[in-house]
């Protein structure tokens, strides 16, 4: 009766995805400066990337559901580049 | 399923873009309400959702006509982790509105940066509770895939619930950044 | 006529308000269309006749301003952006694939409840009082100074939303899995191409649109400030949200027209649409692209320079696939046979009036004119060539084009061809003096303008009248035909793509035995020769 | 009579506006030289090629790539022309050097007030002088509006919460419509006034035939002491806030390490929301007065702060 325990790559993911929580939350006390704002914003696209890729299968997937995921990621780039544009060259 | 995420991802997408351009604002103003934030609630939030998904990526995994009981309490675990989360959620709110951080409805906050502090918390309110629904929608897809599995599983019964375990981890998602954004900034000063 | 057809399977409301069929949904999708068209059109005929004089005499300035903003809501949500997609589309594509119904038939008739939902919404809104905030809902007018009922109507726009969302995602889906065997991508007409490619811009953009509405309602509900000036919102970060939409709904609206034209130009030259790999991938080109040029609805608003510079440029860019198309569709009638036939004479006129369109819309890219253009009757007067110009004249070019599929009956080519001259002709009365009136400086909105403006009101008005009597005509004689006109054979035009394959109108489920394909689209034979039409 | 319904019969009337005008020249051309090959190509595809007609049909034109990137090349060249020229101009427009003639310009549903330095006050008109770059500072009390004037292919928007700087200049003396372009609400369509250019000699003639009222800046210095600012910034109580003689046009440490230019801009902004930029080595002690003060009490603070300008700390 092996076929019901959970494979050993989603365990570890989620291990993994709870050290990362540890992980930013210390980190956010730790007084970096501006650096705060990019490490916890870092740590969560790893935290991100990782449900995607093993939790939502995402790197068993073939072209086409790629392709979708990656619209999605990159219209949302494109609202916010073009967006906060406008707002970061104000004079 | 993929396409509908995208979807997603823009809905929230209009709601960070705003939360980006007021915080290059308010650069003191959100530091100074991620501060009034519960961050024990909030971590404890994202472990909480990040289990869950482990346990719904878990029965995806395992599903099988022969494993029908365990995928059944897998899924029944993740939603009732759902639940824990909402009523944390919930605690979380009751707290902020006794301290008046409501806007709209009761906020009171004095001091020179009551205007980043309240352009936090509508933020704050509307990305939680359009997450939280998000949440009870996928809740029930998880409760009524449980039913379906018990009684009777096939193939397309693994196409939804794949569908609806895709749902879930993107909620997960969405709250991990949500995390970033509204429970972290502010902390080390 | 012995075989029963998707017409004829079942005559009870309840097959039809249950149905799941796809051709069935697109006649309702017509219907409530139609009535939507007809009232946004009321609407615009009241106001034209407003602005016939400088003064105030026919409704007050809150009548005025509720017209406007009704005909806007009602045409730009409920009128054009589900016309092409919803009824032709939904109609069209799985004949065109060999499909026996879309990926989702009941998510289909899902969306036409949802989008009907959304429709009444609206309307009550109208009718209880309506709303003057201007289709675009800036804030901080909308939020905290307009007395009317914003929030109802933002609620029906957003739940028709939903409808679209579900649309895209249906014909997305379609097109990816339930093409016949042997029909490869670019096996597709291109009609396919461009509904894909709006399709991809309403899964992505209508969502930005509805977290705009929502925190526009929030604010106006709880009295919160997201957008508002006094505790340091900004009332910019709104327009970015709604234009982010609201530029690529242009295309969502635009692109299915181009589609038709394809059909149009290609069926009645007899002839190979010129350069097919290209204009279809223009199409994509314009979903992508479309999205990176919202803010040149802001140059005057005091977004920075910077970002002024960098849209300007992509509208720029925007415009050369369109200006591609135009080339194409130009050369394709080069060496062919050409038939005028009514949607012919529906498709050139759209070429010249999106030519039209198009051009004017360079004017506007262009940074420093816009300063002098935009918010006046110029920009009214460019945006309706587009819209009105090219897809309603698609519309109905499309429409003409696939009635005997869809009714399976003839309608009377004279009445036809002389509504389309009249709508050609209609049409410029109303809208060029637009142009010129913008030019001099006419802002829109304006219930009440100086006099010198008259002449060119009273001429636009005029045009309006000639318009509206236009566009009443297919009415009555579609109407008719629907019921008293001649059968039409399976494919009264002789084409070869799929949906005439099968007969008119189809079976229940469009195809009797699987349709296979093996050859590009567009294959024409050229002894074709008009059709004795005189029903 | 006829002649002046022709558009831009009338050439604009100022500096730029020459420029907008041969702008919108060349693109008339432009797009009339296009569409008309176009519907010429059209007309004579649908005579020569209408079914039934025994033209040559022969060797159609198979292979299209090159004419694809042929035509897409071609348009994209003058795209990019019309692209910078365009911008060129529109960075003209928008230029608004310091150090001139202000103008303060409420916006309000639904008239324009405006307001000379002088204090002489206007509603729904503007005088001003020819020849002579005018820069209008704008605000709104209360929603979105655009001040307009056609006449000089000017306008621009005027959003609540923050002051919009605008050159204007006329070369003609005459009456010139100024107009709402921004859909404002009820009476938007009323919310027109009128620019009256008049010759330096007689506008300053007018200047003094307005009634008396007193100068902004002096209204403003009599606020300063209302509102109580003058007990921190006068430099005489117990609270150390930074002088404000010789403050403006002059850059300004600030307490994160960056400078800003004292501009109308920042003297708001410090006045609404004064912690958000706090002046180096001073403590974020003052209130603000969000709320408290009107638009045009603003300005005539503003005004009075600028007076202060030529008084050396």
């Amino acid at each position: 009766m092996t076929d019901w325990r959970p494979p050993l790559v989603l365990v570890g993911a989620w291990l993994g995805l709870l050290a990362l929580l540890a992980l930013t939350v210390t980190l956010a006390y730790v007084p970096l400066g501006a650096g705060n704002a990019v490490v916890s914003l870092a740590i969560g696209t790893i935290k991100a990337a990782l449900v995607a890729a093993i939790f939502m299968e995402l790197r068993h997937r073939g072209g086409l559901t790629l392709v979708f995921a990656g619209a999605g990621l990159f219209w949302l780039g494109i609202l916010l580049w073009l967006g906060s544009m406008d707002f970061l060259t104000r004079t | 399923m993929w396409v509908f995420i995208a979807t997603e991802v823009l809905l929230f997408g209009g709601l960070i873009l705003a939360y980006f351009v007021y915080r290059h604002a308010f650069p003191q103003g959100f530091a100074e309400g991620s501060r009034h934030t519960e961050i024990v609630i909030g971590t404890a939030n994202t472990a909480v959702l990040l289990t869950s998904s482990f346990l719904v990526a878990w029965a995806v995994e395992i599903f099988s006509p022969a494993t029908t009981r365990i995928v059944t309490w897998l899924l029944v675990g993740a939603a009732c982790l759902g639940l824990v989360f909402i009523a944390l959620k919930g605690i979380e709110y009751s707290r902020e509105y006794d301290e008046h951080l409501v806007p709209g409805i009761d906020f009171q906050f004095a001091g020179p940066l009551a205007n980043g502090v309240q352009l936090f918390f509508i933020f704050y309110f509307i990305a939680t509770a359009i997450h939280a629904l998000h949440m009870l929608i996928g809740i029930c897809l998880l409760v009524t895939l449980a039913t379906i599995c018990r009684r009777a599983p096939t193939t397309r019964h693994h196409t939804a619930l794949h569908s609806a375990a895709l749902y879930w981890h993107f909620v997960d998602v969405v709250w991990i950044f949500l995390f970033a954004l509204i429970y972290l900034p502010g902390r080390s000063s | 006529m012995s075989e029963t057809n998707y017409l004829t399977t079942d005559y009870t409301l309840r097959s039809w308000f249950l149905t799941t069929d796809h051709k069935r949904i697109a006649i309702l999708y017509f219907a409530s269309l139609i009535f939507f068209f007809f009232i946004g059109g009321a609407a615009a005929t009241a106001m034209r006749i407003e602005l016939a004089t400088p003064q105030a005499d026919l409704v007050s300035s809150d009548a005025y301003n509720r017209l406007f903003t009704m005909h806007g809501i009602i045409m730009v949500w409920f009128f054009l952006i589900p016309s092409i997609p919803n009824t032709l589309g939904n109609f069209i594509v799985p004949l065109m694939i060999g499909a026996r119904d879309l990926a989702f038939p009941r998510l289909n008739l899902m969306s036409w409840y949802i989008f009907m939902l959304g429709g009444s919404t609206t309307l009550f809104a109208i009718f209880a009082g309506g709303i003057d905030t201007g289709w675009t809902f800036y804030t901080p007018f909308s939020t905290l100074y307009s007395n009317s009922y914003v929030i109802v109507a933002a609620a029906g726009v957003f739940i028709a939303g939903f409808s679209s969302i579900l649309t895209g995602l249906n014909f997305i889906v379609t097109i990816h899995r339930l093409r016949a065997p042997g029909l490869t991508w670019y096996r597709l007409p291109l009609f396919l191409w461009s509904l894909y490619a709006t399709s991809v811009i309403l899964v992505l953009a209508t969502p930005v649109l509805a977290i705009t509405l929502l925190l526009m309602a929030t604010e106006r509900f709880f009295g919160v400030g997201i957008f508002d000036p006094r505790i340091g919102g900004d009332p910019l970060l709104f327009q970015h949200l709604f234009w982010f939409y609201s530029h690529p709904a242009v295309y969502i609206m635009i692109l299915p027209g181009m589609g038709v034209i394809n059909e149009l130009v290609s069926c009645f030259s007899r002839k190979q649409v010129f350069g097919y790999k290209f204009v279809a991938w223009c199409s994509l080109a314009i979903a992508a692209v479309g999205f990176l040029v919202w803010g040149h609805h802001m140059f005057v608003s005091g977004q920075s320079l910077v970002a002024s510079l960098v849209f300007s440029f992509m509208s720029f860019i925007v415009a050369v696939p369109s200006a591609i198309k135009v080339f194409n569709w130009t050369a394709t009638l080069h060496k062919g046979s050409i038939h005028f036939d009514a949607p012919m004479l529906y498709a050139l006129a759209f070429i010249g009036l999106f030519t039209i369109g198009g051009l004017t819309g360079l004017f506007l890219a262009c940074l420093a004119f816009d300063v002098h253009a935009t918010d006046t009757y110029f920009v009214v007067a460019h945006f309706h060539y587009i819209m009105v110009g090219g897809m309603v004249t698609a519309y109905f070019g499309g429409l003409h084009y696939w009635w005997p599929k869809i009714t399976g009956r003839l309608y009377s080519e004279y009445w036809a061809r002389t509504a389309a001259v009249l709508i050609f002709f209609g049409f410029n009365l109303t809208f060029f003096p637009q142009f010129i009136l913008g030019a001099e400086g006419m802002p829109r909105r304006y219930h009440v303008y100086p006099p010198e403006f008259q002449v060119w009101n009273v001429l636009s008005s005029g045009g309006a009248a000639i318009l509206a009597v236009a566009y009443l005509m297919p009415l009555f004689y579609l109407g008719y035909s629907a019921f008293f006109g001649k059968r039409a054979p399976a494919n009264p035009w002789d084409a070869p793509g799929l949906e005439w394959q099968t007969s008119s109108p189809p079976p229940e489920f469009n195809f009797t035995t699987q349709p296979l394909v093996t050859r590009a689209p567009y294959q024409y034979n050229e002894a074709f020769e008009a059709k004795p039409q005189n029903a | 009579m006829w002649r002046q319904w022709i558009p831009f019969w009338q050439p604009g009337l100022s500096p730029h506006s020459g420029d907008v005008d041969l702008l919108f020249a060349g693109l008339l051309i432009a797009s009339a030289l296009v569409l008309a090959l176009l519907f010429f190509l059209v007309a004579l595809f649908c005579a020569r090629y209408r079914a039934g007609n025994p033209a040559d049909r022969s060797h159609r034109v198979k292979k299209s790539w090159h004419w694809e990137v042929s035509w897409t090349s071609a348009s994209f060249v003058c795209f990019l022309g019309l692209f910078v020229w365009g911008a060129s101009v529109y960075f003209q427009i928008y230029r608004t050097p310091a150090d001139e003639h202000d103008i303060f310009v409420v916006a309000k549903q639904w008239m324009w007030k405006t307001q000379h330095p002088g204090g002489q006050s206007e509603i729904d008109a503007l005088h001003i002088p020819v020849g002579r770059p005018v820069r209008l500072v704008m605000a709104s009390q209360d929603v979105i509006h655009s001040f307009f004037i056609p006449a000089l292919r000017l306008k621009h928007d005027v959003v609540p919460g923050r002051y919009q700087a605008l050159e204007i200049e006329v070369d003609k003396p005459g009456h010139y419509h100024l107009f709402c372009a921004e859909y404002c609400g009820t009476d938007h369509s009323r919310m027109i006034g009128e620019i009256v250019a008049m010759e330096p000699a007689d506008f300053s003639r007018w200047l003094t035939e307005q009634a008396p009222s007193s100068p902004l800046a002096s209204e403003g210095g009599q606020l300063f002491r209302e509102l109580g600012c003058s007990g921190c910034h006068g430099g005489r109580g117990a609270i150390r806030a930074p002088p404000l003689d010789g403050l403006y046009g002059k850059p300004v440490p600030l307490s994160d390490g960056s400078t800003v230019i004292a501009d109308d801009r920042y003297i708001r902004d410090s006045i609404l929301m004064p912690r958000s930029q706090v002046v180096a080595s001073y403590e974020p002690l003052m209130p603000s007065f969000e709320g408290k003060v009107s638009e045009e009490q603003l300005l005539r603070l503003v005004a009075y702060i600028k007076s202060l300008a030529g008084h050396s700390s």
